[in-house]
């Protein structure tokens, strides 16, 4: 096994040298920006503090790989870009982890159809699992913030669509439910019952805020109480 | 259909009931017929797409058998599913009929098949996304970002003209359905009417005989309220009426109501007013008590 | 001018020496632990996580050395150890864009109310919604822009009335109080429904700075400071 090469100190510039103390300045303004961040940074979080011109790719794959054998990491998440501990410092650090409640297989299921068929219905989901879904089980999911209620589908009884978050990119580290794995085995795969031909494919999973041609909005319906805003935690509000 | 576990159920190994062939007849461990295939087909040791489903429907057949024989309650699902795999075996094993309608027997079979496939391919999915490092479990991120030398943002409100139309209008029903509900509210108990009667007889020394609405009018400002006052005050009446506390009297139906406080009465001779024969039924009870 | 040396990199160690391994592993894990850190970490915080023996102070000294140059520092700091953004960064990192803050129900509720109806009062205002209003939720309305102090309501108590201001129409895009839909409107879009009934009305709102018959004019209240006019934009009402 080759050791990589020492790096090279990217902080250690001239100070005649314009472009690499700009550089050096750009590399110090993104890593205050993602020490800061409590979201991954898209690149227009950072262009207004960057120098003019500076190439942000450059500075991206720069520091991601100055940060590689550190203690912290640069990581691609969501989209953008933020800092978190390195995957192998994990038995160091696993105190630091709360008590995580499990979710139970069902519940992992349901997250996993849900992430790969999004934008997908409960009925879809029940077709899949041949089993209904207990509201319990979606409720948990949605309290992990790692699902949400796209909105309704244009069909019979306008039953609501679900799909994935930010917050559900962020928590299992991918860039986009693009790089879901297992992705390419189940694109070929034929989908739900036998009404559908053998050479149907699944469509990829989306988590476009934007809704999809068969979607349409998720508006107040003033008999569904499960979906109106909770109650107010305002005590002066309450009487 | 069967519910499923509840969200956090005990992690034991779902797959428990599928042995080496010997299965142990529990279908707790398993998630509805289709997870029940699923751990019977892996019995079977072959690819999914290579799996005999005659042989898989037989298996189902005599585990569901065996279910019942142990007098195991039996969800609706397995059963449906049993029946159907039944109805797919038949299909298979006999010959075509000459005009078949819908799916061929190997189409259902095939399309079964790609169904329990998926379902196999989804769990495998989801298996490599829960060993995927999670953040919080593996990964940390800053636990407290904004303690930084940074200058605090300014802050823009924002909200939409639907949030506000919306909040308008719910508001302004839930009010309007709530005043009617108010109003109704606005109903002289039995016990307010007597406290008002008592409070009134109790004022007036000469104990005259006056009438039950003229002494009403003083409270009722509002008409609404004459209807409830005027009922109550008579129910209330006829109670004090019975405990010998009041006399009361009618001169004729819908006539004005007429009560004098008892005690102011003693001396007179109750029966002996003419009147009193025309009193209306309220009235008759006095009489009779009287004894 | 001297410029520091280049910094030696710490975390380049040839796996054959342990003692540099050890170190290195050990400056990975003060790192992952002060970056997840919310508070100033002591030398006990981080010795269950370090291996046997290991030198903390050479260890911090070489960490603080390390990130002395970057967008992030150690700094030492009540007894402890932190990360913290280099305070020479401050300007660049000045946020640029405004944080946007979702209202709380209870403020659009209330804004809603007062566009609505005013000029209202905060009694009327609770009459309507069935609870008392925080004082809260009025000084967010306030700091909003959206909503002023118009006067006085001529009656007991003289209470304060409420209207919108121009920075309402603005953020609302509503050309004028009188487009703010009514009850047919309302009801035509499916927000209010069948069950409203006989004799309700909604009421035709004004935002008139001129101040309405029942009304007089806000003279400031010394004792009152709840009256005392927000940090308005509307400079006539700070006389």
């Amino acid at each position: 096994m080759t050791r990589p090469a020492p790096r090279i100190d990217l902080f250690d510039v001239r100070p005649d040298d314009e472009r690499a103390v700009a550089f050096a300045r750009d590399l110090r303004v993104i890593e205050a920006l993602l020490f800061t961040a409590s979201q991954p940074l898209e690149a227009r979080a950072f262009r207004p503090h960057l120098s003019a011109g500076a190439d942000l790719d450059a500075l991206m794959e720069a520091l991601t790989q100055d940060y590689a054998r550190r203690g912290v990491n640069v990581a691609r998440v969501a989209g953008g870009w933020m800092l978190r501990t390195a995957p192998d410092l994990a038995p160091a650090l696993a105190d630091l982890a709360p008590e995580q409640r499990k979710l139970s297989r069902a519940a992992v299921e349901v997250l996993a159809i849900i992430a790969y068929h999004q934008p997908v219905t409960r009925a879809e989901i029940e077709e899949i699992r041949g089993v209904s879904t207990s509201k319990g089980t979606l409720d948990v999911l949605l309290e992990t913030g790692w699902i949400r209620l796209r909105g309704r589908r244009r069909a019979p009884g306008r039953p609501v669509t679900y799909g994935t978050t930010p917050a559900f990119l962020v928590h299992f580290g991918l860039d986009s439910v693009g790089d879901l794995p297992g992705m390419d085995e189940l694109k070929g795969a034929g989908l739900l019952d036998g009404r559908i031909p053998a050479g149907f494919t699944i469509p990829l999973p989306t988590d476009d805020p934007e809704l999809q041609a068969d979607e349409e909005a998720l508006e107040a319906d003033p008999l569904d109480f499960t979906l109106s805003p909770p109650p107010s935690d305002d005590p002066a509000e309450t009487e | 259909m069967v519910d499923d576990d509840s969200a956090f159920a005990d992690p034991a190994d779902l797959s428990a009931g599928g042995g080496e062939g010997a299965f142990v007849v529990d279908l707790d461990g398993f998630e509805g017929p289709l997870d029940l295939l699923l751990a019977l087909a892996r019995t079977q040791k072959v690819d999914l797409t290579r799996i005999s489903i005659l042989e898989l429907a037989d298996q189902y057949l005599s585990f569901i058998e065996q279910a019942r024989r142990g007098r195991l309650e039996l969800a609706a699902d397995y059963l449906v599913m049993a029946a159907w795999l039944a109805y797919l075996k038949s299909r298979l094993l006999l010959p075509a009929p000459p005009q078949e309608e819908g799916p061929s027997a190997e189409e259902l079979a095939a399309a079964f098949t790609r169904r329990l496939r998926h379902l196999e391919r989804i769990r495998r999915a989801s298996e490599q996304l829960m060993a995927r490092p999670q953040m919080g479990r593996e990964l940390f991120a800053r636990a407290r970002p904004e303690a930084t030398e940074r200058s605090p943002r300014p802050v823009v409100y924002v909200a939409s003209l639907y949030d506000l139309l919306s909040a308008y209008a719910l508001q302004r029903q839930t009010e309007a359905l709530s005043t009617v509900t108010l109003k109704m509210r606005a109903v002289w108990s039995l016990a307010d009417a007597r406290e008002r009667l008592e409070r009134l007889l109790g004022r007036d020394l000469t104990a005259d005989w006056m009438r039950l609405d003229q002494f009403l009018l003083e409270y009722l400002t509002e008409p609404d309220q004459r209807a409830t006052a005027l009922a109550s005050s008579f129910s209330a009446t006829l109670e004090m009426v019975r405990e010998g506390l009041v006399d009361i009297r009618q001169e004729a139906p819908f006539a004005p109501l007429w009560l004098r406080a008892r005690g102011a009465a003693v001396a007179a001779p109750v029966g002996d007013a003419p009147e009193e024969g025309a009193a209306a039924e309220g009235a008759g009870p006095p009489r009779s008590e009287d004894t």
